[in-house]
């Protein structure tokens, strides 16, 4: 029975890191608030406003839909992001990421993005076409360094799970030291996945109100409020996770419940930092045409990455490095 | 269409409790539409950026009016607009509310005998709060939000009950200005 | 089938104030814009006429909002053809300055709204937040942050407070020490030299034929400007440099000239004209009266015949046609505002084979301003 | 060539207008309606080019619509203001956009302020005005504060005992 | 005997079948489902079952049937069973020569799929190939043409590396491969290879597939679910099962992948970037399809070129979910097409609210297509890449990779374009696709959905495949399956999602708020309140992209044929002459050609 205690107690800490991934994310969109309102000369509002947006929208009173379709977009967006998050390990500890791997995971994060693409499509509004539109173009862009990037670590580190990435890198160096081109080219990538600017086209509400948000609204856009709360967690973590070694400064079998604990607050500091860096060139930048943006991704992140990608097969099959 | 289903789930809150809770929410996230209804928008530049600085409030411009809970009828309405506003309003989602900018839609203001602007905003939709002058400045306008917030907050910002409740009697005052489109 | 239709505005982010585009767009490319307006008409023109003369200043500013002075300057100057008025100096000096402090204040906010329609959200609360020190010296020389109401038939209401000239040119010298951050920030960005050259076009040779006026011809290579061409108030005593097309100074010349990037580079250099403009009017500006002797304002008897007086205002030519019969109250007042031609006629032109990602900066980059379209 | 010697090549007679604080001379002429393309053409190819309005007056005592179309040269400096004049009761005329392609909205506006109508322009409709349907508001006998207290004025209040104000 | 009984039921029941129906074409559309099912359903107590014949018809027929052919009869009989059901609603009643030809095509794929030597390959082959073209022929006209040239092209290639097989072995038998040089098998391979890579499509060889794919949907879905397997299972066979893995390996190895598997796995590779890519950019629904079946193929060679047993199983598994989730897109474009007689993208939009059994049918084949891990579509991609990148191909990897990437995007534009958006004023009053058509689509989806949950039992049959070729073995269990260098357990998978969906329902569905449902035309249109308005944004969807590709389009393979043939009629009038309309010149061409095709191979041996 030790095995069901066991089960019980990983779905219990599951739940407790998914349930904490989505307030950091809201936390990280009030910080983000609050920062850009810095930027701009502004006292900003409170940190915690996002907390009360999100549950306004949730106790909001009526709310509208176009038909049955319409309701893929909050169920999927939420559950999908939360999938994501539940394979990815979060300050050290695995979650379900020792179940699944990188692959699996790249999967995963297309379920929330392809369930908020039917909600937004079913709405009938041109907008929300024309935005969705710009978001798969977008993703198009922006997967070509990332998966470059993805398979020079894979390549070096030889293996697909981010588990064993993480157990490699804790024992070594984190990936960053040994591959800094590829971290630089992800760093791009993550710009364009989290659709900051220079990459926010998408959404962009001068040209085509706020595109796939367009028709969601009350008890819809809190959940879709959720699920970019979610996905910035996942953005930033899926980087730490992959260049930073997780966070992981202590070793829990040794340290036990203080590695936990500590790496947990190391993580957090980490994803912030990346947060913060995509914040601040969120604030100074306009935003691309779509075609730009994917010439533009196509362009310099790939040869960056390619050069990543080049570099951790040389070291991988030609010198024969293994970590 | 659903039906109204006050209490379906055994809450921990009481419903008492529930509604302030709600309240206390919206009324520090207000939404508002992106509208410039007319000249009194001129001020919303100021009021967003960085001297007011309206965030700090947790009011944010939206881009569709389903998103938002504010609509601002900055100033004069004319029935081109108006058909407009009603519009807006009806798509916008309970709880949402209505600041009236400017002594236009209070009387007509400098436009009271214009063919073109109607006189009195409240007979076509219900109006929660009402800013006097021409054009009412910033501070006006933070000033109403921040009484908005208190009304909502003691429940008595209620346009939107008022709307559902007379709402065959906004519409046919409405359709004495305009053809509506749903007919 | 092919093409899906999309309306941009009244409700809508990509709008400047309450009009409407409806685009018809394939793919993404719009075929067919129409512009709609009228959702801010109020009959100006009649009501004008149900107004006395001296009555009239209060109402004409409202025609146009983010930029009123220019209708009293416009208004007064009209009535003062038909008077047959001569204005103290010192009136000249302080209606230009007013006209270029409204200028100024337009211009910030023009190119605050097309930063924010390529997404640069930090240019508009710099810019707006800036435009406020110049809200101030209104506010201080009128009591009024918006519609001053100062400007009328015979001079200006009042002279200015004391003091001001000195504030004004602190605000100047804090204005001058901003704009090095809009370069960095906006004109001399990457992307926007990516965005904006060579998008939205109006053919060169078109462009005075269809009506295009003030930095959007300026835009196009033509350096034709009121101040120049029709000089009024004291714009013949002061020297100043009228930016168009390729002379640029420090900024690059990207396209080829009539596109979003020349026209929002006109503006940003007309702004340093402004301040050099208001620069000398702070030296040069002459003592005496601030306004003429007015007759009895209730039973003013203005001369029947017409008048047309122009204004360059931050938009382009802007001009009143008065018609007295000698009554109490005009009889016929017509309105020409810039955005007339640049919001109906320029935009419906331009606007196919535009992207929909750059058909908000187009129509912002044109500056339109609905009210004064629709009065 | 400027406008003065247009005017006395076509043998029109003008007037000057009064201008005080602009410096450029505005000249008037009253011409006849079957000649205004002919001589906007010929203005327009000797500098005129700048088309800078259309403006409707009603002439309501004379019984006649004026049209004023409003020229500027870029070359010459000069503005010319040339009226044709259309009886009040059935105003006609025909459209002039190709000439000018912004005479086109000018007309849209006229037709719908002052019920001019513009043979060959297929765009008068709805323009600045909706479910309009009175007399064109800009008209003279049109009495706005009347019809404003009439049709907004008697739209009741809506709330409970809600009377006409 | 039981191989009688095989034979009998794959092979002459549906030939059976075909003659009855047309003769009795009043009752043809439902013989031919009756002939079809039996097949299908008679498969299940064939498997495991080893044995082999010699079937004596005047000619010699080796039979044999083994796991491998059990396998690949599984997807092309029930394939076949869907598209006949689909077809008693589709095809009109009492025209027997759909049912007649279909059955026709289906007992000269099985009689492919049973064979064991190339004689009797060739003569189910052509059996196949000519129904088929029939098929085509009857609805897209001229560009059957096209398929038939191709079709030909592949018959000859097959044949000539027969040819050379016979000419070293002296026999047609498979089992006969035996001290055949090395420089021999090159040829036998490239040639039989080339020969069935035209049945799957494959760059450059694909340009047959977006025109033949015009054709009547049942009959395209089993013709890019089903037949296009033979194509795999050709390669398969000459591959890993006439010369095997050790002759393979003899050509030398590159990371102990064979030198000869590898420019086909780079081929594929392109193929499946190119296909998608191309399919991006169609607003012809069908043919949109048949771009994407293109690149899906392009896959399952690439696993083949690989030769791991992870790549081999991946291809096996993604050409197993290849038919189903296509035939399932092929039969729901079909179902869209009955009801509303249009097939462009952007004349559809918002059928999804009327057909929603059809819509939920086709989302679940666009989740396998797109890999999402809720279908098995997931796994066998899965299997795909990390094969790829265990194996460190930094080339294929991210050419496979971005292309899946690219398939969300053409997926994306089928979901819009047909079934969400604007639901047209013309398509108000349509009606839920026939039962027999949902029927269909919900028995090819039944596999998709039970294989994402236990997808150790399908690898249990592709891994009996793989040991009875001498590959090696794949590492599953029921719900998990793992790579050298990762893994993934879909148990857990399905009961987090389950558990997470439940999750978001709850937070979605708490009561105290009125969800109302408005209009599609009660919608943000920036405040206006048209009466009417056209809200679908389908047509030229990925424009942006579109003109960024610009560029690189104008290169098509399709051109290049055009520009050979013209290059042909412009410099030989005497050629000009010969390009009739008339079939029975062509029949002399192709005599004349394969003379030709002869003499090439004489003198390369």
């Amino acid at each position: 029975m030790t095995d069901w205690a066991n089960i019980l107690i990983n779905a219990g800490l599951t739940a407790l890191y998914l349930f904490l991934a989505i307030c950091v994310g809201l936390l990280f969109m009030g910080i983000a608030r609050k920062v850009t309102a810095r930027i701009h000369n502004r006292v900003g509002p409170p940190i915690y406003q996002n907390f009360l947006d999100v549950g306004k929208l949730l106790a909001k009173k009526s709310n509208i839909k176009h038909n049955w379709i319409f309701d893929f977009a909050p169920l999927f967006a939420l559950a999908g992001v939360l999938l994501a998050l539940a394979y990815l390990p979060m300050g050290g500890y695995r979650l379900l990421s020792g179940d699944g791997d990188l692959i699996l995971l790249l999967y995963i994060l297309v379920i929330p993005a392809l369930g908020f693409a039917l909600g937004a499509g079913a709405s009938a509004n041109p907008n929300a076409g024309v935005g969705v539109m710009r978001a798969l173009t977008l993703m198009l862009s922006y997967e070509m360094p990332f998966l470059l990037v993805l398979l020079s670590l894979m390549i070096y580190y030889n293996t697909a799970s981010l588990t064993t990435l993480l157990e490699k890198q804790m024992h070594s160096v984190w990936a960053i030291d040994v591959l800094p081109i590829s971290a630089l080219a992800a760093d791009i990538a993550l710009q364009g996945m989290m659709m900051e600017k220079p990459f926010d086209i998408p959404i962009a509400p001068h040209e085509i109100a706020s595109g796939p948000l367009v028709e969601f609204g009350g008890n819809y856009l809190g959940m879709l409020m959720l699920y970019s709360a979610g996905s910035i967690v996942v953005e930033t973590s899926l980087f730490v996770d992959l260049f930073l070694g997780g966070g992981i400064v202590l070793n829990p079998a040794v340290y036990g419940i203080l590695a936990y604990v500590v790496n947990y607050i190391v993580w957090f500091a980490l994803i912030f930092v990346v947060w913060m860096i995509a914040i601040f060139i969120n604030a100074v930048f306009p935003r691309f045409r779509i075609e730009q943006a994917f010439k533009f991704y196509w362009k310099w992140p790939t040869l960056i990455a390619a050069l990543g990608l080049a570099q951790a097969y040389i070291m991988s099959v030609i010198l024969g490095v293994s970590v | 269409m659903t039906p109204e289903n006050p209490n379906p789930l055994p809450s921990i809150i009481p419903e008492k409790d529930w509604k302030k809770i709600q309240r206390m929410l919206s009324k520090r996230s207000l939404w508002m539409v992106h509208f410039c209804t007319g000249c009194g928008a001129m001020e919303m530049p100021p009021t967003m950026t960085s001297r007011y600085d309206m965030e700090r409030f947790g009011i944010i411009p939206m881009a569709t009016p389903r998103q938002a809970d504010l609509l601002l009828v900055t100033g004069y309405v004319a029935v081109k607009t108006l058909k407009r506003i009603v519009r807006v309003y009806e798509q916008m989602q309970d709880p949402k509310y209505v600041i009236a900018f400017g002594s236009c839609p209070i009387n007509g203001g400098i436009y009271w005998d214009s063919y073109n602007t109607i006189k009195r905003l409240d007979k076509y939709i219900p109006v929660d709060m009402y800013i006097a002058g021409c054009m009412p400045r910033p501070e006006a306008i933070m000033d109403a939000f921040l009484k908005l917030m208190k009304d909502i907050d003691e429940g008595r910002a209620d346009g939107w009950l008022r709307y559902k409740k007379y709402y065959e009697k906004y519409k046919a005052n409405q359709r004495r200005v305009f053809k509506r489109w749903d007919e | 089938m092919k093409e899906f239709e999309l309306f941009v505005g009244p409700q809508h982010v990509g709008v400047t104030g309450n009009m409407m585009y409806h685009l018809w767009v394939d793919g993404d490319t719009v075929v067919k814009a129409e512009t709609h307006v009228g959702y801010l008409h109020r009959g100006f023109e009649k009501l004008m006429e149900r107004r006395s003369w001296l009555m009239n200043v209060a109402l004409i500013p409202r025609i146009c909002v983010p930029e009123p002075d220019v209708n009293e300057a416009v208004y007064a100057m009209a009535v003062e053809s038909l008077m047959d008025w001569e204005i103290p100096e010192r009136a000249k000096y302080i209606r230009a300055m007013v006209l270029e402090l409204a200028r100024l204040s337009a211009h910030l906010l023009a190119i605050s709204g097309y930063a924010g329609t390529i997404g640069l959200y930090t240019i508009p609360q710099w810019l707006i937040g800036d435009r406020d020190y110049i809200l101030d010296l209104f506010e201080q020389l009128t009591g009024a942050r918006v519609y001053h109401i100062y400007i009328f038939p015979g001079g200006v209401r009042w002279d200015l407070p004391n003091g001001f000239l000195r504030k004004l040119e602190k605000v100047l010298n804090y204005l001058e020490s901003r704009f090095k951050l809009y370069d960095d920030l906006l004109f001399q960005n990457k992307i926007f030299f990516d965005r904006a050259p060579d998008v939205g076009v109006i053919p060169k040779e078109k462009a005075i034929e269809w009506g295009v006026t003030g930095p959007n011809l300026r835009a196009c290579g033509y350096a034709y400007d009121v101040r120049k061409v029709d000089p009024y108030a004291a714009y013949p005593d002061l020297d100043f440099e009228i930016p168009h097309y390729p002379k640029f100074g420090d900024f690059e010349v990207l396209g080829h000239g009539c596109d979003c990037y020349s026209r929002m580079v006109v503006r940003r250099l007309e702004m340093e004209q402004s301040i050099r403009i208001l620069r000398q009017i702070i030296k040069k500006i002459p003592d005496g009266p601030h306004t003429l002797k007015l007759p009895n304002p209730l039973a003013w008897k203005v001369p029947a015949g017409y008048a047309y007086a122009r204004v360059e205002s931050s938009k382009g030519e802007y001009g009143y046609l008065v018609i007295s019969d000698g009554g109490k109250m005009p009889y016929r007042v017509h309105v020409r505002g810039p955005s007339y031609t640049h919001g109906i006629n320029v935009i419906e032109k331009i606007a196919p084979g535009l992207n929909i990602a750059d058909f908000a900066q187009t129509a912002f980059s044109l500056d339109v301003c609905p009210p004064d379209i629709e009065r | 060539m400027n406008a003065v010697g247009i005017f006395k090549e076509l043998g029109i007679e003008y007037e000057e207008m009064k201008v005080k604080g602009n410096k450029d001379p505005r000249y008037r002429a009253k011409v006849d309606p079957e000649k205004l393309e002919d001589i906007i053409l010929k203005f327009k190819n000797n500098g005129f080019r700048h088309f800078v309005a259309l403006s409707c007056v009603d002439w309501i005592k004379e019984g006649n619509m004026e049209l004023i179309y409003h020229l500027f040269s870029y070359d010459n400096l000069e503005d010319v203001f040339l009226s044709i004049y259309l009886p009040r009761d059935q105003p006609k005329y025909k459209s002039l956009r190709h000439l000018f392609p912004q005479i086109e909205t000018y007309e849209r506006e006229i037709h719908e302020m002052f019920g001019v109508e513009f043979e060959g322009n297929d765009r008068l409709g709805e323009f600045i005005l909706e479910d309009w349907e009175d007399m064109p508001p800009m008209r003279k006998d049109f009495d706005t504060e009347k019809y404003a207290k009439e049709k907004y004025g008697s739209v009741p209040l809506v709330e409970e005992g809600g009377e006409k104000e | 005997m039981e191989i009688w009984s095989a034979f009998g039921i794959f092979v002459l029941v549906p030939l059976i079948g075909a003659l009855l129906s047309y003769l009795a074409r009043k009752y043809a559309v439902y013989l031919g489902l009756i002939f079809a099912l039996v097949p299908a359903i008679a498969l299940y107590p064939f498997y495991g079952k080893e044995m082999s014949t010699v079937v004596n018809i005047g000619v010699k027929l080796n039979l044999a049937f083994d796991v491998t052919t059990w396998f690949f009869m599984l997807m092309l009989d029930t394939v076949a069973l869907a598209s006949m059901l689909f077809a008693t609603s589709y095809v009109r009643k009492g025209e027997g020569g759909f049912s007649t030809l279909m059955l026709l095509g289906l007992a000269g794929a099985n009689g492919v799929l049973m064979a064991r030597d190339f004689l009797t390959l060739y003569i189910f082959w052509e059996m196949m190939s000519w129904s088929a073209y029939i098929l085509v022929l009857r609805s897209s006209g001229e560009y059957a043409r096209r398929y038939m040239l191709f079709a030909v092209l592949s018959a000859y290639l097959l044949i000539m590396g027969i040819g050379i097989y016979y000419y070293y072995t002296g026999s047609f038998l498979y089992s006969a491969a035996s001290g055949i040089p090395l420089s021999g098998w090159a040829w036998i391979l490239l040639f039989l290879i080339l020969g069935f890579a035209v049945k799957m499509a494959v760059f450059p060889l694909h340009v047959w597939a977006p025109y033949a794919y015009r054709s009547e949907q049942p009959f395209v879905a089993f013709l890019s679910g089903g037949l296009s397997k033979l194509g795999t299972f050709g390669i398969f066979m000459a591959m890993y099962s006439i010369a095997g893995v050790a002759i393979l390996q003899g050509f030398g190895t590159f990371r102990s992948i064979s030198l000869f598997g590898y420019p086909f796995a780079v081929l594929g590779a392109f193929t499946a970037f190119i296909g998608t890519i191309l399919a991006i950019f169609q607003d012809d629904l069908r043919k949109l399809l048949a771009y994407s079946s293109i690149g899906q193929l392009g896959y399952v060679m690439v696993g083949l070129g690989l030769g791991t047993p992870l790549a081999v199983g991946g291809a096996l598994f993604h050409a197993f979910n290849h038919a189903f989730f296509k035939a399932i897109l092929f039969l729901g474009a079909g179902a869209v097409i009955y009801r509303t007689g249009k097939y462009r993208i952007s004349e559809l939009g918002g059928l999804g609210y009327r057909m929603p059994f059809t819509f939920l049918f086709v989302l679940f084949a666009i989740f396998a297509l797109a890999g999402i891990p809720i279908t098995s579509g997931f796994i066998s991609k899965w299997m795909l890449y990390e094969a790829a990148i265990e194996k460190k191909f930094v080339l294929i990897a991210p050419l496979m990779l971005i292309a899946s990437v690219g398939a969300f995007l053409y997926c994306f534009r089928i979901l819009y374009g047909v079934f969400l958006g604007q639901l047209d004023k013309e398509h108000e009053n349509v009606k839920e696709a026939p039962a027999p058509m949902l029927a269909a689509m919900a028995l090819l989806m039944l596999p998709l959905l039970i294989f994402a949950i236990f997808p150790g039992w399908i690898l249990k049959w592709i891994n009996e495949i793989l040991t009875g070729a001498n590959i090696g073995t794949l590492k599953y269990d029921t719900y998990a399956y793992y790579s050298s260098i990762g893994g993934a357990d879909m148990l857990v998978f399905w009961i987090t999602f389950m558990l997470l969906f439940m999750i978001s329902m709850y937070l979605f569905t708490r009561k105290r708020k009125v969800t109302k449902v408005v209009d599609q035309y009660d919608n943000y249109l920036a405040g206006e309140t048209p009466p009417y308005v056209q809200l679908h944004a389908a047509h030229n969807f990925y424009k942006p992209l579109r003109d960024t590709w610009a560029p690189l389009l104008r290169y098509s393979v399709d051109r290049a044929y055009e520009k050979f043939v013209k290059f042909f009629i412009e410099g030989f009038e005497e050629i000009k002459k010969m390009y009739t309309e008339n079939p029975q010149d062509y029949a002399a061409y192709l005599g004349i050609a394969f003379l030709i095709f002869l003499l090439v191979g004489w003198w390369l041996l």
